[in-house]
């Protein structure tokens, strides 16, 4: 197992985020964001899948286990799923997801979900942001344990 | 008949339920003892842990382990079995997913030492001993942490039947081929497809007997669970709580796994969900919280805490 | 559906990664060391070439990656430029062309995810950029050759909606010599236009200009015209869609290759605004013009011909933060002018009230020029004091200030009206879902891409048209029912389609039948094959939409969700987390 | 209104299900893909050399703000690999007859000089090439070369050679020195192949340098600018530059031909037919029957212009390539040589007799004719001259004696001509110099008598001149003043008159015209004798040498033809289509004088025949050469055929017209902007930091010329605050534009928060007249350019833009929301013009057979029922064609045009 957060103070140190997005909503608000300018923390990196649907628990928790300071999904509004409700089923999973997380003692500031359609870059952006603020409050995942 | 093959039996921390199980095989033991020669079994056999320390390396052909390695006693041995055997199994969940033992990760060890001796409900003053005990680790670590396992038996316990059909493929030298199916596959209960509109405890309404338990709404994780059982279980009423741990390759994360598929089953609200599923932790990770990914960060903590 | 692979079977053999990393011009390299990250790339396992260019999407930029395949024996291809929803297909069809698996191919956004987000950041950026990299390699090595599969297309097309959109799309899918199935919900074709009494910019009444298609349309040997009817259900694919259509409670099934929605815009009802309900004498602009079209324009409070009449502009429209009502409404600025231009004739006095003037297109200026040489006068108020009516003893008093005078003013109109935002009509959350289309903020359905792709959805074979995409002026909604037509008849002239091979697959050998993919299949694309001892799960891949829920859902690891499968996806995240240590770090 | 469509109908047989549609952007594009997916055959015609249209051009789009090339390449290449569309770029409709279903269309293909088979776009040629013009593409701020593909993404990416014609330098030169083309590889920096360039038109760069009379620059196009470019002394200085660093050094030709060639006389006719010749490959020889060669370069020009080492050393390059000269050796007799073994003779001996004058006394002593007296000096005879020497003649060797007798030491020389001093036909320089050196000019006087005193010249009778009416020469006649003679005191008189061929001599045995000169073909110098050649002033009487050059170079030419059994007159003479280079915008070159010529001085000339001129320096020479305009772009340098290893350039490429047989067109011809230069109030074109939209577009693009850095193309610096005007040119009766054009507000909001965007310090405001978001997601992206972007946003017409001392511009404007007037500084001023229909719409809807609304718009049939259809059957519209629209409109008219015309198609045959 390496957790390679780099020797860094605290100050210095920054987050590093795993991102699970959709392909039709977030990813694409995602790229509004960009094509829009909006500067959010360069942290967090995307994976894109096609639906939240596919994102499987084991996603999110191996990413911790990995490392991951924090972790983002992001996807289509309840309701407005490309694929009719993969975001739901995604969503009753992080739902039991989250409270074992908080169970396990991991500090659920670490982990972030949330609907940014295609238009929303700016919500996406945001979300970035706040996650990072959120997970730079808790700190790295190797360090909050002691 | 070929020569008895050397076997040693150890067993870390446990509920030494899986050796009984063993001995469960019942009038098939005529067939396999005369086949094996045990070496190192402290719960029937007169061997001391120096017999064990004295063989010479991977002289003993086969090594069933038994329970978890929480005291340093259980680790010492669970290394020394590795050294002395040429095949170690790892058998029963505790061994191989840290198992019920492994629920005492949910605490540390200061408020297990509270339950255990401090607070005990049958002592007055309890203190933590500190003779005549092994050193506890602070938290429950896979034996795989510790050692290499060549194969993985679970089951709390592993059935006779699993344990036999294991043993006689051993002595004759072929491949353990175990069915990958899960619980479901021998479940006989019938599926319609429904999702889950509300989930229900154990105690709660009458399920009806022929209908898949988790379509009622009862949370069985069968479908994640390695149906080494054949579906005990499930078959005679009773949800599967996954005592056999992920189905091969065991290395995804059953919990995980539990909940994407419950996820999928009842898209429910979350907070509606949430208020359901009482336990998620302990629901979904019973027997092998350890060697989960939660378990592993709540390994790395309690390390971190030690240094 | 005809199965044929393309591309040199490279699953047996090692990867040989290829890695292009795209300047874009400054779009990329500006902010992102572009060098180094390529320079990084080398190092990767299975990386056997790795360079860097200024335009990869332009031919020489293709050319490279196709003569660095051959002359670096490469069997995959890392891009790492802009997003993927861009060049995906450009860069798929390169790769195809040197015959390496359309499906071995990956690509790294660089620019929509880096360089444009983090622009002021670039050594952050460049980090980004060789992790993103880093997990795409990752994943580059262990994606697989998928086959291209291509289904028949049902040459009948299905247009939902019976407006002058709808029936124009079915007029040329039928005069092209394709089947349509036109389906309204209301009793008469004809939608918005029908109650229009002056249709800008010819100033035709609504029903003879819906009349002469709807004559058309009903006597069409190739257009089958169902009314009061909705469609409530669709099941299949492109090509292949089974509909079911609802006609007074009872259902029927069609099947069709292709769809166009053309569910139109509705005029809102401005409760809420300007007193709106409050007094008879304040009307909207569409229930005026259907008072016009019925007859004579008469104040709904006493039935006299009203002399003095006024029109306030971008009602419920351009409400900045009001969902659903920040969008500019487009016709009603034309419309205005149109209406208050004609009953300038019969009234002493018109008066537009107006935020902005918004006659854009073709002949609409000369419609405003001649209703203001009519003297009906405009009058800008500021959007952020609105015109407020009050009614005292019963009877209408319109207070404003009017911006170019700098005034306060006051006027007793007999007859208010509002011209009202245009909205989606009710009921088009129930398109969306039932055909899987996502909505823009204002409620209206989202084209495929907004610039270049207005008329597709990310429905494969679902066309938009007209006011279904956006609030839209006849004519436009009419170029755009040519243009959807156009669209499902090139599917249906060809009779065949590609479809997607990612779709979901079970590994029979490891599916215990516990039907939790059946139940989390929102295409109903997973059964169990009863054929097998004992059933396990199949995937009917042309129905299969490739969300993957199914293989997150799957306990047992049996459904392999193809491109996008667990190893790929945790080999991306292990990428990024334990990436090799750079020299200048440390372990922790 | 009744439907009346479909009114075509189907005639089997002769219907065509193939489409064209006319004009490459992206309406067009769509439209081309909509019906190309229906499996029918569409052409689809550009008149430029990519397809891509205006949105190829466009930075970011709005209101997504992709990037306009990322989205539009795909689609791009998806229309380049279409099996069913075939591309036809730099090409135009030339006629349409016929009917829906059965349309001939004559489509030009220009030109584009490049294979489009062969070529593959890598791209070789452009470096090698060293002409830089402006790049239409980049609005005109960026530079391209001659050889060019508009932008990266360019489709097809085939390169383009831009050949406006030749230039007036080229065709004005006798011998066609491509002045264009050897300027420009001097400004690249090449300057042996520059030179190389000029000798592949005249073996005397050095000796032609500096005698020629330079026809070239009378015709320069640079005059129109300031002066003409100093073409002769360029040529000159190549030369002079050669031999200083080493003397020649260009190939020596392979003799591999084995049909001997014979060349009469050494002179500049036979001199560059010998090194045409010998640089094909024949063997040749030349038989010069005086001491030297050069003929009258050596013997009739000054060493004060024309030193005889630089002659020599012409001379020496020459047989240093391999041509013989047989010194002293008279040829009396052509067919005596095609005895001995030549296959074929040029003729060129000159013209060296002179010409009388025809008056009394002409024979007396003292006077010499100018051939003889130049030809004696320079073979260093002595020649007695007393104090007072008279020139007769106004041509260069007139000239060239005066100035050879004032260094010879006679006190007064005078020339004396008939005409005034513009008529003279000397180099005009050349009577300022004699001037400059004390020699006196005597115009409008006509000798009439040479008075004699023992034989001996002792004065001339004059008579003075007036002008008449002009002659066939097209100079003003002179007409002798009766009564106005007069005489002066003259010890010597140098007649330069003219001269004339020997009668007497080889080509006596050739057909002879009237004036005593062998009879040739005008085309190919071909004699009465098949394998016999004559040229220069032989054939032409007196002339200039770079005239007998030219001859040479043709004769040579004729020669070969004939030696390879080739049809002598095929392709000749060569036709020249003279550029107008109007699209060469003037106003974008400063003035920058010519260069002046250094000279020795007065003191100097008058006792020495020290060369005056004394040539540029290598600076000087390399501005001047920076001073050519590139009338023709492409300088036919052929830089470019030797880079392309695939041999895909072809310079004598044709236009080509090709007819196709379409059954539906569909027209998506774009828009012209507006010339923002009609609202002289608004300073563009007058003030530096005002620029269109689309020079904006172009410089924050990162593929345009600035990188994507947004600066003033003025002073390079960033502007701190921006000022967009909105609506220049639309929604105004006066301009003609009466209409909005729909996509200004909107390209002008997204520029402004593209500014933001590349700086968010800046200051940015749009004046507009009415903010027209009105399609899906505009007022949501305005609100965000308001709200996030922190645009600013006045409302009201600008009156006028006015450039201040620090180089600011100040916007005058009232602001009619809270009627206030405004002065704001900026530092860059952007004016969103709006839209007209494309340049040639009218032409093009005439020979397409279809009306056109008021505003020059394709008119529709019916606004409301078919929008796109043009009121032809089987014609139809898309994108601006029929008015403004933003792109996804006219994307969906292209789609919705594709599916009209398809319609059409179908009928052909396969309606089910």
């Amino acid at each position: 197992m390496t957790t390679s957060s780099k020797a860094k103070t605290d100050s210095e140190w920054e987050p590093r985020i795993v991102a699970f997005c959709c392909n039709w909503c977030s990813y694409a608000g995602a790229d509004l964001a960009g094509t829009s300018r909006i500067q959010y923390p360069p942290n967090a990196r995307i994976i894109r899948v096609n639906c939240t649907g596919r994102i499987d628990t084991e996603f999110i928790l191996s990413a911790l286990d990995q490392g991951a300071d924090g972790v983002l999904v992001s996807g289509c509004h309840p309701g407005d799923c490309h694929y009719t409700s993969g975001n739901l089923k995604l969503r009753a999973r992080w739902a039991v997801m989250a409270e074992a997380v908080k169970q396990a003692g991991i500090d659920p500031r670490r982990i972030r979900l949330q609907w940014a359609s295609a238009s929303e870059a700016q919500i996406f952006a945001d979300g970035v942001t706040k996650l990072i603020e959120q997970v730079k409050e808790v700190g790295p995942i190797g360090r909050s344990w002691v | 008949m070929a020569d008895p093959v050397p076997v040693a039996m150890g067993q870390g921390s446990s509920c030494w339920g899986c050796f009984q199980s063993l001995v469960d095989i019942h009038l098939r033991l005529a067939e396999v003892l005369p086949a094996i020669e045990i070496k190192y079994w402290q719960a029937v056999a007169d061997f001391k842990l120096h017999h064990l320390e004295s063989y010479e390396d991977k002289s003993i052909v086969v090594g069933f382990f038994e329970g978890m390695a929480r005291t340093e006693e259980d680790i010492h041995l669970l290394k020394l079995m590795r050294e002395k055997c040429q095949i170690l199994i790892a058998f029963g969940s505790c061994s191989c997913f840290g198992g019920i033992p492994g629920l005492a990760n949910f605490s540390d060890i200061e408020e297990c030492y509270d339950v255990k001796f401090r607070n005990n409900k049958t002592v007055e003053g309890g203190e933590v001993p500190s003779e005549n005990l092994p050193g506890i680790a602070s938290v429950v670590k896979p034996n795989s942490d510790f050692v290499d396992i060549d194969i993985y038996l679970p089951g709390c316990p592993p059935t006779p039947d699993l344990i036999y059909t294991a043993v006689s493929a051993l002595l004759s030298g072929q491949p353990i081929d175990l069915p990958p199916h899960t619980v479901c596959h021998y479940c006989d209960r019938e599926k319609k497809d429904t999702p889950i509109e509300e989930v229900l405890r154990p105690y709660q309404g009458i399920a009806d007997p022929d209908r898949c338990l988790l379509e009622q709404g009862y949370i069985c994780v069968g479908s994640s669970t390695w149906g080494l059982c054949e579906g005990q279980c499930v078959n005679m009423g009773s949800t599967c709580r996954g005592c056999f741990g992920p189905p091969p390759p065991i290395t995804q994360d059953h919990g995980a796994a539990s909940i994407s598929m419950l996820g999928s089953y009842a898209p429910m609200e979350p907070e509606k969900i949430v208020e359901e599923v009482k336990d998620p932790l302990g629901t979904f990770w019973r027997f092998d919280y350890p060697t989960s990914h939660l378990g592993r960060m709540r390994i790395k903590r309690e390390e971190a805490k030690e240094k | 559906m005809t199965e044929a692979e393309t591309g040199t079977d490279t699953a047996a053999e090692a990867p040989r990664i290829g890695v292009f990393v795209c300047m874009c011009g400054h779009n990329i390299a500006g902010t992102v060391d572009v060098e180094a990250v390529a320079k990084m790339a080398e190092t990767l396992p299975y990386v056997a070439f790795s360079t860097t260019t200024m335009f990869m999407c332009a031919d020489s930029g293709q050319q490279l990656i196709k003569d660095s395949i051959k002359e670096h024996s490469l069997n995959r291809v890392v891009v790492a430029s802009c997003s993927p929803r861009m060049h995906e297909p450009t860069f798929r069809r390169v790769v195809e062309e040197a015959d390496v698996n359309r499906y071995l191919f990956d690509q790294v956004n660089l620019r929509e995810h880096v360089s444009w987000c983090h622009m002021r950041q670039p050594e952050e950026a460049t980090e980004k950029a060789k992790d993103l990299v880093r997990m795409s390699v990752a994943r580059a090595a262990l994606l697989e050759s998928l086959p291209v599969k291509s289904v028949e297309v049902e040459p009948t097309a299905l247009i939902v909606g019976g407006g002058v959109t709808g029936m124009r799309a079915a007029l040329d899918i039928g005069d092209r010599g394709f089947n349509a199935i036109l389906v309204e919900r209301e009793k008469k074709l004809g939608g918005q236009i029908a109650k229009l009494a002056s249709v800008y910019p010819t100033g035709e009444q609504g029903n003879t200009l819906a009349d002469q298609l709807i004559k058309r349309v009903k006597t069409h040997d190739k257009i089958e015209v169902m009314t009061e009817s909705t469609v409530t259900d669709l099941d299949g694919y492109i090509g292949n869609f089974d509909v079911t259509v609802t006609t007074n409670d009872a259902d029927k099934t069609h099947r069709v290759g292709t769809i166009i929605v053309a569910t139109g815009i509705q005029p809102f009802k401005p409760h809420g605004y300007y007193s709106y309900g409050d007094h008879p004498d304040i009307i909207t602009l569409a229930e005026l013009e259907e008072m016009r079209l019925k007859g004579d324009v008469l104040r709904p409070s006493n039935g006299k011909p009203p002399k003095t009449i006024a029109y306030i502009g971008c009602v419920a429209s351009r409400e900045s933060g009001v969902k659903g009502h920040e969008h500019c409404s487009r016709v009603c600025c034309t419309a205005i002018a149109k209406s208050a231009g004609e009953l300038k004739d019969n009234a002493d006095e018109i008066i537009i009230l107006y935020e902005d003037l918004r006659t854009y297109g073709k002949g609409h200026e000369e419609i405003q020029r001649e209703a203001r040489t009519k003297h009906v006068i405009y009058s800008k108020f500021p959007p952020e004091k609105k015109p407020r009516p009050e009614i005292v003893d019963g009877e209408l008093v319109l207070h404003w200030h009017d911006v170019f005078s700098d005034d306060n003013l006051i006027l007793k109109p007999d007859l208010l009206v509002l011209a009202s935002a245009m909205v989606p009509p009710e009921g088009s959350e129930d398109v969306s879902k039932v055909f899987s289309l996502t909505r823009s903020p204002d409620g209206f359905f989202n084209p495929e891409h907004v610039k270049l792709a207005p008329l597709t959805t990310h429905t494969a074979g679902v066309m938009i048209a007209g006011g279904a995409q956006a609030a839209k002026g006849a004519a436009e909604s009419i170029t755009d029912a040519s243009g959807a037509a156009a669209k499902a008849v090139g599917l249906m002239a060809r009779g065949e389609v590609e479809i997607e091979a990612t779709v979901s697959r079970v590994i029979p050998e490891l599916c215990s039948s516990c039907h939790t993919c059946i139940s989390a299949c929102p295409y109903n694309a997973i059964a169990m094959d009863e054929s097998q001892d004992p059933p396990v799960a199949l995937v009917t891949e042309a129905k299969c939409h490739g969300c993957g829920t199914c293989a997150a859902a799957c306990p047992s690891s049996a459904i392999m969700m193809l491109h996008s499968t667990d190893d790929q996806i945790l080999a991306m995240v292990e990428a990024y987390l334990c990436a090799p240590m750079e020299p200048d770090g440390g372990a922790a | 209104m009744t439907i009346a469509k479909p009114k075509t109908s189907a005639t089997k047989g002769k219907w065509s299900n193939k489409a064209l549609v006319v004009g490459g952007g992206v309406a067009g594009m769509q439209a081309a893909l909509d019906i190309a997916d229906q499996n029918y055959k569409v052409y689809l015609l550009e008149k430029s050399s990519s397809i891509g249209g205006r949105m190829a051009m466009i930075d970011k789009t709005f209101p997504t703000l992709d990037c306009s090339a990322c989205i539009l390449t795909p689609r791009l290449s998806e229309v380049q690999r279409h099996p069913n569309i075939e591309m036809l770029t730099y090409s135009e409709v030339e006629e349409v007859l016929g009917s829906a279903g059965n349309f001939k269309v004559k489509v030009k293909r220009k030109a584009r000089y490049v294979d489009e088979e062969k070529c593959n776009g890598c791209g070789d040629c452009v470096p090698a090439c060293p002409i830089e013009v402006p790049n239409e593409f980049d609005q005109g701020i960026g530079f391209r070369k001659a050889i060019y593909i508009p932008f990266p993404q360019a489709t097809p990416n085939i390169h383009t050679i831009d050949k406006r014609g030749h230039a007036p330098c080229y065709t004005n030169c006798p011998a066609h020195v491509n002045p264009q083309g050897f300027t420009a590889l001097m400004r690249s920096g090449d300057n042996d192949k520059a030179l190389k360039l000029v000798r592949d038109a005249i073996p005397f760069p050095g000796s032609l340098g500096r005698v020629c009379p330079a026809l070239c620059e009378e015709k320069c196009e640079r005059a129109s600018v300031d002066d003409p470019v100093s073409i002769r002394n360029l040529h000159r200085w190549l030369y002079d530059n050669e031999r200083e660093h080493g003397g020649y050094k260009g190939d020596i030709p392979v003799i591999d031909k084995k049909e001997k060639v014979a060349v009469i006389g050494a002179g500049p006719a036979g001199i560059a037919c010998a090194e045409k010749l010998i640089r094909l490959g024949y063997p040749v020889t030349v038989f010069e029957k005086r001491e030297e060669a050069g003929g009258l370069l050596r013997y009739g020009i000054p060493e004060h212009r024309l030193p005889r080492d630089v002659i020599a050393d012409e001379i020496k390059i020459v047989e240093d390539l391999g041509v013989k000269i047989e010194y002293g050796k008279e040829i009396s007799s052509v067919k005596s040589l095609l005895n001995k073994g030549f296959k074929a003779v040029f003729l060129g001996t000159g013209a060296p007799v002179s010409s009388k004058l025809r008056i009394k006394g002409e024979d007396s002593t003292g006077v010499y004719h100018a051939v003889d007296f130049l030809d004696k000096v320079n073979r260093g005879e002595k020649v007695p001259l007393g104090y007072n020497v008279a020139v007769i003649g106004g041509g260069n060797a007139a000239i060239d004696a005066a100035r050879v007798a004032k260094r010879l030491g006679v006190k007064q020389v005078t020339i004396i001509y008939r005409r005034s001093r513009a008529e003279m036909p000397a180099i005009h320089q050349e009577i300022e110099d004699a001037v400059e050196e004390g020699i006196e000019l005597k115009v409008l006087t006509n000798p009439v008598e040479a008075i004699e005193s023992k034989g001996r010249l002792v004065g001339i009778t004059c008579i003075e001149m007036k002008l008449g009416e002009p002659d066939d020469s097209g100079r003003r006649r002179p007409i002798p003043i009766p009564g106005s003679e007069f005489s002066i005191p003259f010890e010597n008189m140098i007649i330069a008159i003219g001269q004339r061929a020997d009668p007497k001599g080889p080509h006596a045995e050739l057909d002879m015209t009237e004036w005593g000169t062998p009879e040739v073909d005008p085309v190919t110098l071909q004699t009465s004798m098949e394998n016999v050649f004559a040229g220069g002033d032989l054939a032409t009487g007196p002339g200039l040498v770079v005239e007998a050059v030219g001859q040479g170079n043709v004769a040579a030419e004729s020669i070969h033809r004939y030696l390879q059994g080739e049809e002598l007159k095929e392709g000749r003479p060569e036709t020249f289509i003279e550029v107008i280079p109007e699209d060469i915008k003037k106003q974008r070159f400063g003035v920058h004088p010519r260069a002046s010529m250094p000279k020795i001085s007065i003191y100097n000339r008058r006792t020495t025949f020290k060369e005056v001129e004394t040539g540029f320096d290598a600076e000087t020479a390399m501005t001047e050469a920076g001073r050519c305009l590139n009338c023709t772009v492409c300088s036919e340098c052929m830089e470019c055929v030797e880079a392309c290893q695939r041999e895909a350039i072809d310079h004598n490429q044709q236009d080509e017209i090709i007819e196709l047989d379409v059954g539906a067109i569909v027209m998506s011809t774009g828009y012209k902007l507006f010339d923002v230069a009609e609202y002289p109030r608004l300073g563009y074109e007058t003030q530096s930091n005002v620029i269109t939209a689309m020079e904006y577009e172009r410089l924050i693009n990162a593929a345009g010329p600035t990188a994507g850095h947004l600066v003033r193309l003025s002073d390079g610096k960033v502007p701190k605050s921006i000022g967009f005007i909105q609506c220049v040119g639309a929604r105004d009766v006066g301009k003609g534009v009466p209409a909005c054009s729909r996509v200004c507000c909107m390209y002008g909001i997204k520029n402004a928060v593209m500014a933001k965007e590349h700086d968010p310090d800046v200051d940015v405001t749009v004046y507009y007249a009415d903010i027209r978001a009105f399609g899906k997601g505009f007022e949501e992206f305005f609100e965000m350019a308001k709200t996030r972007f922190g645009v600013k946003f006045v409302r009201g017409r600008v009156a006028e833009v006015v450039e201040t001392d620090d180089e600011k511009s100040l916007i005058r404007v009232e602001d009619t929301e809270d009627l206030t007037f405004m002065q704001n500084e900026h530092d860059l001023v952007v004016l969103s013009g709006g839209i007209q229909p494309s340049l040639g719409m009218r032409i093009l809807a005439e020979d397409v057979g279809i009306e056109l609304d008021n505003d020059g718009y394709v008119k529709v049939e019916h606004p409301l029922l078919y929008p796109v259809d043009a009121d032809v059957d089987g014609i139809y519209t898309c994108g601006c064609s029929d008015g403004p629209k933003d792109i996804p409109d006219s994307v969906a008219a292209g789609s919705a045009a594709a599916m009209r015309a398809t319609i059409v198609l179908a009928r052909g045959g396969e309606v089910k």
